[in-house]
């Protein structure tokens, strides 16, 4: 096993690079610079110490704000990482996000764009109650002009954002907070991982998995546990949730016939819906079975531990639906 | 703004009410800690209010459980001072079914109408909008009642705070904006995200009546929260009030609490204001200290049972996903 | 055919009716008294004239505190309505709707709930560009405690209007604006629609075409052009999104076979996918065909009527992917 | 705050230009309405910023192509005084291809990046953010830019003012935050909606620069311009200026324009501030009357081919719906 990083390590070396790379990459967002102690979890730990606090901006507590100036600053050749510390705060800058960082290449005609990636962490696990850890995803999908991505490995992160960094349309990367310290394989400096590819992350022949971000955890453990009741189940980790990678999911499930969709979000109207919707339409004269969704419980996240547990998706969920498909 | 001191200053009794809220919290937050140390109640998250204590134990003294109050993640103290009972707080904050909001709101959503703890926001800026609201219905209804909002000085620069002004002072809303003004964001210290010197002088912005006063001066805040509350109550309309204090345990319990200057931390907490408190209470003949003694092992007690309550309490059953959803839900 | 009233007329009378029913209803919205004029397109007219300025009140451009206020008083006994005046300003509202509105009830264990109607107006057709006419139902269909309202006819408009402002949940409810003014059968004064309950619009039996709201005029005209060569649609107006009335699609899709999703948002991620994930899951081996869905291209709303005709759904694209569905 | 008289006053060649830019928005305007009434060019919507012709007329004396201008639907005055080609503009209107947006963006979207209108947004308080982000990459590159952010005195009220003037004035960034007070907001007068008297007072709430002007006094305006452009080419920071003004049109095509009390309008018009300014070029001397009437005829001139442009241009395919929705749509 080579050396090995978490996802905080990884992320800020993504940053890193990037902005020694390219100085038009700025990061603006609430205590972001190291004056501010680098980050609510260190993420951006020592980029304000290597490239000054004119790039690396410690902002006030005002996400339209922020989203606006990384927004206005990219229109005019500057690549703005805007931190949002947590998903659920988007709700504050969703003007500017939807209305204007999403339309204004369409709505100029081509004019102008927006290059500019807004990171925020989310992701339920820590007791941190209803309105912090929503996964919304899925209403960011729903929107033309943004791109939507959500690594689930140190590597993939690192590789991920430095396209999301370099890539000339808005992009939502989202981060998982419970599973920032775990660790994987280190990225090789430089490297950059494709928007819109997902990636087979197991090969299998009975039924496709497909997931992305933290419920790739579980859904690995499950395609374990299937083995051994002798299923071979095919992972497939999205990476990009917006514009999705159709023809992997296709090519796999093709020769699966079944599919099932993991994700933390909640089930109704979310991600796994148009997974389903799509693979049910292009595959219908070849699935075995219904495409089947695992995702949390409809409610808001809830705080107590025995609850909690209970309404995000669970390995013996995954387990169990990938055997509904074969049953 | 400052005080107008012919005002009328809080009388012995109400400094011992004053103190005997601001005890509670303190002991509270210090039996928090304990437990999370310990870990054996299983709290997962927990903001200390400690050096804030003061600001709402004098403001309460002005207020009935009639009264509304919508706080924040950081507001234990402001749900102690206004009432909350312990045993359903504890039990909420150790994720039991007994809990205010049967564990699941959690330490960031403690609610408790019948003290008139309405809501608690884990979004900052989240508390002021809601707060008009209530507020607007205590002034359809004639029913005298008076809405606090609760919030940090970082809440002030964010959107929702100006739109919640603004409407609040166009409608003369019973309504007090209550800025707890402890100088730090997070770890983004004040003036590093407020661009004006004084959160109270924002009040001139919506014809606002504005006070600046020392928080943690029982007495001033005494008097500051006494005007405020009785405009709110004569249909004066609203008040800012920027109450300045201290955060002395971190942003959050982990956080090592590094943007303290050299001395800076020393020199506030010699002015720690529960101590500085219960001394004046017997300097100036309040109280004696047996009286004080025997409070506070009173105080002891009702913590400890809450704990024990707490500690007894059955966790809830994953059904309770599917109730409180929507309405029809059987609960 | 008995009398006619159109949108307008049918929102303004839930409202008067509702109002003069129960005296804890309230409205705040901007320019809805009528010394602004009782709304921008005279919705709200004559309300404040009935029931008072302190009941009706014109509002500061401020959608966050618009929601917040409504919410607030919805805390305490009263059932406000909220009117956003277009739905993409209610990007400005998304904390207090989502984040508070939608999760009160579930964070406090059930000791409050928001009886709070939010009334928003949307839809393209005008040529008011990109920022004014999205159909964003998706997003809060996504979201657990919040319900979705969406009529298309004036006498639904009253009836669940009517429903909305009587349920002990918050409710957004989505009017269409360029057809306020089309007429239809006048309610009947104090009739309740009920929430959740889809309508089957008209009987058929080869083809069940899902759809609400605008969208549902051109889906009539096409079941009339598929019933000219030959083919028998079943046409269902779903009224509420969400929940959505799941029983009512599967017991025609059961009957026809094949089923046809239609709305004006744009098609991924849409609230078509939803409802083709189940109706796919449910009736694997009924489907004779896959689920079709014919929403808008995923763009946002062009100014150009050339390119804003080409955007929004067509008779004949409805009546080409039916057809699809028999092929 | 109000101007320091002791400031330079504006030239008689400044005034003519100041002239010829308003009279251009105001021949404009009238052609645009020419148009709707005719329908013949297609043109479906349109917010009418006449009786606000001199603001931004008097503004861009100070202005070069290179600094950046951030408006609202109610924008086509501030876009034609910035030097946005009419004929671009016209086809824009008319949903043409030849538009400045290829039709896609329409009478609330149009952008012209060569003359510096970067952003027309037609959400309430969406231009200020923008601005500031503008501004943030001047203040990087120093580039000497100036940002403009237009907006009415109904947005002065939502969140998003709040935030962006915060942070302008924390940053001290090139900025200038325009409020064109023309005292209503759609159907609401000025007092319904915002609770203080004076828009520009609002600046100290931000430790910020505030100017209170006539913007339909081409000098004064003029004047207060200069001040709010020499204090951010210079680096001293943002200004918050508020212009008052009319608006004679009401807030749409179509709209009644019912709001204004008995005898308001009469009165405004008598102040019409067009006409005002033409006449002052002629009686201080700047200007003879043929000379304006040339100026003028080359005007309609310039709107006449700008209309004839748009009229024959062709309408966008729409196969342009798959372009320019994200990078590599090959346009
Ligand atoms: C809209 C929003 N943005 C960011 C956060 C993350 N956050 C939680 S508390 C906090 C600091 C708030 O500081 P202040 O308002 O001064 O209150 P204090 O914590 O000092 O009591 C931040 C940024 C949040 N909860 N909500
Ligand atoms: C966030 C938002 N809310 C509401 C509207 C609808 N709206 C468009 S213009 C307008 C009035 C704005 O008034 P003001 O800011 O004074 O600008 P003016 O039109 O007078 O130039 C309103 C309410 C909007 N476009 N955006
Ligand atoms: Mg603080
Ligand atoms: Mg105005």
């Amino acid at each position: 096993m080579g050396e090995q990083v978490n996802f905080v390590q990884a992320i800020n070396q993504a940053m890193h690079d990037a902005m020694a790379d390219d100085s038009s990459v700025l990061l603006l967002g609430e205590d972001v610079a190291d004056e501010e102690g680098g980050g609510v979890v260190k993420v951006t730990a020592g980029l304000s110490g290597a490239f000054g606090t004119d790039r690396v901006r410690s902002t006030p507590i005002t996400e339209e704000a922020i989203i606006g100036a990384a927004l206005g600053a990219a229109l005019v050749g500057k690549r703005p990482i805007a931190e949002i510390m947590l998903m659920n705060f988007l709700t504050v800058g969703m003007d500017q996000i939807v209305n204007h960082a999403a339309k204004l290449r369409f709505m100029s005609g081509g004019q102008t764009h927006v290059p500019m990636t807004i990171r925020t962490m989310t992701g339920a696990g820590g007791g941190a109650g209803g309105q912090h850890t929503d996964m919304l995803e899925a209403w960011f999908a729903h929107v033309a002009g943004i791109k939507v991505v959500a690594p689930s490995t140190p590597a993939d992160a690192y590789g991920l954002l430095r396209s999301c960094i370099e890539d000339d349309d808005p992009c939502l990367f989202i981060e998982n907070m419970p599973t920032y310290w775990t660790n994987g394989d280190a990225p090789v400096a430089g490297t950059r991982v494709p928007l819109g590819k997902a990636s087979v992350v197991s090969e299998g022949t009975d039924v496709t998995i497909i997931s992305y971000a933290r419920t790739m955890i579980e859904a690995g453990s499950a395609v374990k546990a299937l083995s051994e009741s002798g299923i071979s189940a095919e992972l497939i980790d999205l990476r990009t949730i917006a514009p999705f990678d159709l023809e992997t999911i296709l090519t796999s499930v093709r020769k699966t016939k079944r599919a099932l969709v993991v994700h933390e979000a909640v089930t109704p109207f979310g991600v796994g819906a148009e997974i389903a919707a799509r693979v049910s339409e292009e595959l219908f004269h070849t699935l075995a079975a219904p495409v089947q969704r695992v995702g949390s419980t409809f409610n808001a996240v809830p705080y107590a531990q025995s609850l909690e547990e209970a309404h995000l998706p669970s390995i013996q969920q995954i387990v169990d639906s990938a055997k509904k498909t074969l049953a | 703004m400052t005080n107008d001191n012919n005002q009328a200053q809080p009388s012995g009794s109400s400094l011992i009410a004053i103190y005997e809220r601001a005890a509670r919290i303190r002991k509270n937050d210090e039996a928090f800690h304990g437990a999370m140390q310990s870990g054996k109640l299983g709290i997962r998250i927990y903001y200390s209010p400690r050096g804030q204590e003061i600001i709402p134990s004098a403001l309460c003294d002005h207020l009935t459980d009639a009264d509304y109050l919508v706080t924040i993640y950081r507001g234990v103290h402001d749900q102690i001072a206004k009432g909350i009972p312990l045993k359903a707080l504890w039990a909420e904050y150790a994720g039991r079914v007994t809990g205010t909001c049967k564990g699941k709101g959690g330490p960031m959503h403690v609610t408790h109408p019948a003290s008139g703890n309405m809501v608690t926001t884990g979004i900052v800026g989240g508390s002021l909008p809601i707060a008009n609201g209530l507020a607007l219905a205590s002034q359809l209804d004639k029913d005298q009642r008076v809405t606090v909002a609760c919030f940090g000085d970082g809440a002030s620069n964010i959107g929702a705070f100006h739109e919640s002004l603004n409407m609040a002072s166009l409608w003369k809303l019973p309504v007090i904006f209550l800025c707890q003004n402890n100088l730090i964001a997070e770890h983004t210290r004040f003036e590093k995200g407020t661009a004006v010197a004084r959160v109270a002088d924002r009040a001139a912005a919506y014809n606002m009546h504005g006070i600046h006063v020392n928080g943690n001066d029982p007495k001033a805040m005494w008097v500051a929260a006494k005007e405020a509350v009785d405009r709110a109550r004569s249909g004066k309309g609203p008040t800012l009030i920027e109450a300045m204090t201290f955060r002395f345990m971190g942003h959050l319990i982990g956080d090592p609490d590094e943007h303290w200057r050299e001395g800076e931390k020393e020199a506030a907490l010699e002015r720690d204001p529960v101590p500085a408190l219960r001394a004046m209470l017997i300097s100036e003949g309040h109280a004696t200290e047996d009286e004080l003694i025997a409070l506070e092992r009173n105080l002891d007690e009702e913590i400890e049972e809450a704990m024990a309550f707490a500690a007894e309490s059955p966790k809830p059953d994953p059904k309770e996903l599917n109730l409180d959803v929507l309405a029809g839900g059987a609960s």
